[in-house]
Order: structure tokens, then C-alpha cells, then sequence
């Protein structure tokens, strides 16, 4: 399956998202998950951008928190809810909100 | 173009998961998809009528109204919404109430499903 | 005639928020669903918990009892009594030191012949991908 | 035997923050003291009026009633409840409303303060 | 400060509690907070319980979850709701929800 | 006369719950309690951020562009604005790289003559131990 899973939480209570083994993932961070794309703490980026996944951010969530694109990481492509639509139709079958 | 259904059970207020799900609702809308959202758990708070604008406090009912008057279809869990207190007497106008089988006949033809829990 | 099947994946623990016990009863409103479909029509539920999700599953739990509240355990039940597959996680038992003797495994006080399926990762990660939608509590 | 101010700001239905509010209140006044209790932020849905009692929720109504009839205080936050749509006229009966400052001036004589923070 | 810390969750978010040092500190296991009481992941206790406190935890949140006071950790007291009233007005001078 | 002292900690970040700004508001109260109180009798508020509240300090929110919502440093400019003492953790900071550049430290636009105090945590940790009461959020 090709999975869209979202994560809207910065300190993750679940392990869920490193199980799924889907053939195509697309992590895409939403609500405080956007400061997985911005914070470095301790000096290192999120370890959940170490999984093997395509990254988005949701552009109106960054901003809403102080965070300016230009502190995302370079893995992580920042989006418009109009392409969050356009990923969940067009790029993956199934979606998670983990 | 494609239907969409969008499931929330987070509250009015606090998470900002259900203004996340009308936000994208409105987003697939304006793409020309068919949009159902179901509101189950805390988010049948956004049921409720008169809800008072504060810049305070998420305040869903006007952007619900704009979305519902396009065509977005809403439906809130009945049996949720009345263990909290909202009645068919104080639900805003437009939103249907329905018991959890709407949701999965809703997502029976739904091209695409976006299920968002609960705080 | 068609069907359409939703997978309901519970990841989080029962009683801190409403999450596994609205994920059972949506599951089990599979059953009246028909009303809105056409003949032949058909949603189907199959039910999966995972990580600390597992913990619903637990039985002799006395919410009823102490907070004048229906059990996650009674929900579980009444989604066997109407033939759900309901699946835990093996993995996710044994890391929290839990066996199929701490957990429900069946109502058959209610009659119903389905049991619980303790299974490997891998058979809740085949029944993902077989569904045609996936919701995660 | 003294004064305890709860605080508590989780939902009606989840958490069971609330549900371990009341029942706290109900046992510090089985011991002799004095319980003010303020719900803010979601916690104002303990104050609506007619919740159905399902044994599926959390249902609050009752229990709330038996202890406020025993001389439990209960206030909630106004502008809190207005912004989820729950009105004066839809307050149960011997819920106070007021704002914010209600609770710090019961904190301000209280032997003990817990405040419960919401999800 | 003598301090009543009440944990309510399993997977705690936050790291307030390792921080605060106080004179005195009990750690009230309440709601989710229980399963640190009898929960060994793999085969552990719960980290939580090697705090410099003394520790309580909600008979009544025991069994509504499942849990029998024979799993408890030995070294957490199973207290009522009419304990942990007596706690907070007798042992302790502060509350802090975390 | 009295003087009763509140310590509001925030330790969660913003926009997942409500409880940081619900923070601010009800610290923000206690310049209007005197109604409820006699003469003389005063209750005062301080507010710490922590762990990852102190994200709630980040400057240029834009809640109110992006979803009609007044932002939480809004509220921290409030409190400034009616002379809340309002302490930030160092160490918390610096953990998630961030500089007193990133945050707001004072409301100078609205009038506030008190600005923000970033702190070590023992500052934090003394400011508990002087309140009568602490409210965790």
C-alpha cells in the first residue's frame, strides 16, 4: 500500500509509525508534528526523519508556531493544505493519523 | 474529482485537530472533491449553535456554515452528542445527526478516507 | 454488490481518552450499516490493537463498578458477539509482560463463538493492506 | 478541617481527569472540608444541563448534583462555557459562572490547591 | 517544599518530574498513571519508580483498568480516593498535576 | 492583608491543547481578584516555561493570520503588559536551539515596561519553592 500517515504530535506516545512497513510512506506533519522539521535538540534533527519516508509540512502550521520555512529541513518539503489534498488523492491509496 | 470522507473526534477547542479537518475539508472542496464529515467523541462539540466568536478560542461555527452552505456534508454521532448535553433543540441548523453507521456508509464509497482521533 | 473494508488499529491505552472504546463501537456499527447501502452492499470491520493499545484487552476491569462506566473489556465482548475479528498483538503482550491469561479471549457468556487472535506483527500488517481503508484510534 | 480548591480543565468524556475531580471533591468532603471546585476550558462541559446518561460516557450530572446538594461549590468559567455555546440558559441548575479571577480568589484563602490541566 | 506529584499518563510527555527537587516528594499513580505501578516492559519496572519518593497508587484506577493490587510494585502503596485526600492535607503542602 | 502567591508552570507547547494560554488568561486574572477579596489582601501570579513550553515564547505566531486565533505570544505580551513576572528556562532554550533572538522578551509596542526573564532552571526551581500554591499546565 502507499500510506499517507500524519503526525500532529511533537513527543510521540506511540511507536506505531516505525512498525508500518507500507511499500510507499509519506509522512506528513501537521499541529506541533511541525516542529519534528524545524527543532535540532541537543543539536541533532528528529530522529523521525531518519525513517525511510517522503516529508511534508504543513506550511499554515509552521507559521501559526513561529516557525519560518527557511528553518525546515532540507528532507522535508513544506506544503499548502491544497497539496496535502493533492498527496492523499493523487500520490497515496490509504491514509493513518497516528 | 473524488469524494472524501474526513472522520474528527477531537474538541472544539484545544487540539486544533478539528479546525485541521475543516481547514482540508474546504481545501478538497475547492479542488471539486465531494466532502462527508463525520464528528464523533468531543468533536460534536462543533454541533452545538451559538457558539460565541472570542479570538480566544477556536471558533469553527462560521467557517462550518460557509463550507456547509457549498456543500460540505456534516454529520455528528448521536448518542455522542447527547451523553454531552447537546439536543436536536440546540444543534446548529444544516448539521445531521446520525448514529456510527453514517460514518462507514460514508466511507463504503469514499475514494479517500482521513480519520482523525481523539485527544 | 460490493464491499468495502475498514480497518480499525487501536494504539492507545483505554480510559485516557475515548479513542478504543468509540473505535469498538464504530467497528461494531458495521453491522447496521446495510440501511444505507444497496442490497448486497457490505462494510466489513476488522479490529487491531497494538503497542499499548493491547492493554485494552485486559480483563476483570472494574469500570463499571468504580466509575458507573461500561469497560473497554464489555466492548470487546459485545464486538465478538457480533463476529468481528478482533486481533492483539503478540509482540506488544509479551513486551508488557502480559499472556492470553491476562486478557479477554472470548464471550462466551454472551454466546458468542468468535475468539479473540493473538497474532504476530506481521498478520495485523497483512490485514492493513487488505483493507481499503485504514483508522487509526 | 480546611479549605481545597480543585481546579480542573480536562473533558467531560475521555480523559476521566473530571470523573477523578468529582470523586476527590466527594471524599474531601466525606472527611470534613470545604470543596470549591472551578472547571475551565473543556471541563465546562460538565456544566450543560441535560446530559444523557449512557453507560458508555463519563456522565457527570448526577454525581455532581448529589455533592453540590451536600455544599459542593461549583463554578464555571464563563467565557470558557460561552465559547463552546453553553449559555446561561443551558447551565445546570447551582452552577456558577464567572471569570477567571473567581478561581484564583478561591485559591487565594485555600489550605490546598490541585489543579487538574486539561489534554 | 513537600510536593504531591500526580502522573496520570503512561507515556509521559513531559520531563518536569525528574527536575523538581523537592525536600519531600510523593508521586500519587493515578488514572493511566496506574499501569507504572504493575507494568514490567520487557521485564522491567517502571523507570518512574526509581525516583527518590515515595509512591502511591489509586486503588479504584487499579481495578477499573484491569489491574489487581497483587501486580503492584512492592514498592507503591495502594491508597483510596479518601487517602490520597489525607495525603494532600496531611504529608504534603503542594500539588503539582503533571 | 494578605499575599497569596501563584506559580503558573507551563511545560507543553502551544496549539495541542489549551493549556498554555489558559495559563496565561487565568495568571493574567489575578490583576482583577481584588473584587472577590477584602481590603489589602493581593494575589500574585508568576509564570515559568519549561521543557517544551517554552516553545510558546516563539516570536512571529501567526494564529490569527492562519486560523482567526489569537496567538499564545499575544497572551505573553498581555501578561507583560500587566506586570507578570515571567520566567523562561535557559537550559530548556538552548536544548531545542533556540536563542533569546527566537522568542518574544517584551511587549514594548503595547507600553509593557517589564520584560521577559530568561532563567537558569534553579531560578525556576526557587520561584517554586516561594509560591503558596503551584498550578502545572
Amino acid at each position: 500500500m502507499k500510506l499517507a500517515a500524519f503526525v500532529s504530535d511533537y513527543r510521540m506516545t506511540v511507536d506505531t509509525l516505525e512498525r508500518l512497513k507500507p511499500e510507499k510512506l509519506g509522512i506528513i506533519l501537521v499541529g506541533n508534528g511541525v516542529y519534528h522539521a524545524t527543532i535540532k535538540e541537543n543539536g541533532s534533527a528528529s530522529l523521525l526523519l531518519n525513517t525511510a519516508a517522503d516529508f511534508y509540512a504543513l506550511s499554515e502550521d509552521l507559521e501559526t508556531r513561529g516557525l519560518s520555512s527557511s528553518s525546515v529541513d532540507s528532507k522535508v518539503k513544506v506544503v499548502t493544505y491544497g497539496d496535502v489534498v493533492d498527496l492523499i488523492f493523487n500520490d497515496y491509496d490509504k491514509t493513518a493519523w497516528i | 474529482m473524488g469524494k472524501f470522507t474526513i472522520g474528527c473526534f477531537a474538541s472544539l477547542v484545544g487540539s486544533m485537530n478539528l479546525d485541521f479537518a475543516v481547514k482540508l475539508a474546504g481545501a478538497a472542496m475547492e479542488k471539486g472533491h465531494k466532502v462527508d464529515l463525520w464528528v464523533s467523541g468531543n468533536a460534536t462539540m462543533i454541533s452545538i449553535k451559538g457558539q460565541r466568536a472570542f479570538k480566544d478560542y477556536s471558533s469553527l461555527e462560521k467557517p462550518l456554515k460557509e463550507l456547509m452552505d457549498k456543500g460540505l456534508n456534516v454529520t455528528a454521532c448521536e448518542a455522542c452528542a447527547e451523553a454531552r448535553g447537546y439536543t436536536k433543540d440546540n444543534t446548529m441548523e444544516g448539521v445531521k445527526r446520525h448514529s456510527m453507521d453514517w460514518y462507514l456508509a460514508s466511507a463504503f464509497d469514499a475514494d479517500r478516507v482521513l480519520h482523525i482521533g481523539g485527544e | 454488490m460490493a464491499t468495502t473494508k475498514l480497518g480499525f488499529i487501536v494504539q492507545r491505552p483505554p480510559y485516557k481518552s475515548e479513542n478504543p472504546k468509540l473505535a469498538l463501537t464504530h467497528a461494531i456499527a458495521s453491522q447496521s450499516v446495510e440501511v444505507y447501502l444497496n442490497d448486497g452492499d457490505v462494510v466489513t470491520a476488522d479490529v487491531a490493537f497494538i503497542g499499548d493499545g493491547v492493554l485494552n484487552c485486559l480483563k476483570d476491569q472494574k469500570a463499571m463498578e468504580q466509575y458507573d462506566l461500561s469497560s473497554t473489556e464489555s466492548h470487546i465482548k459485545m464486538g465478538l458477539l457480533v463476529d468481528l475479528n478482533i486481533l492483539v498483538c503478540k509482540e506488544d503482550l509479551e513486551k508488557l509482560g502480559l499472556t492470553e491469561n491476562d486478557i479477554v479471549l472470548d464471550a462466551e457468556e454472551f454466546g458468542a463463538d468468535l475468539k479473540i487472535n493473538v497474532v504476530p506483527y506481521q498478520d495485523i500488517n497483512k490485514m492493513m493492506e487488505e483493507m481499503n481503508h485504514l483508522l487509526f484510534f
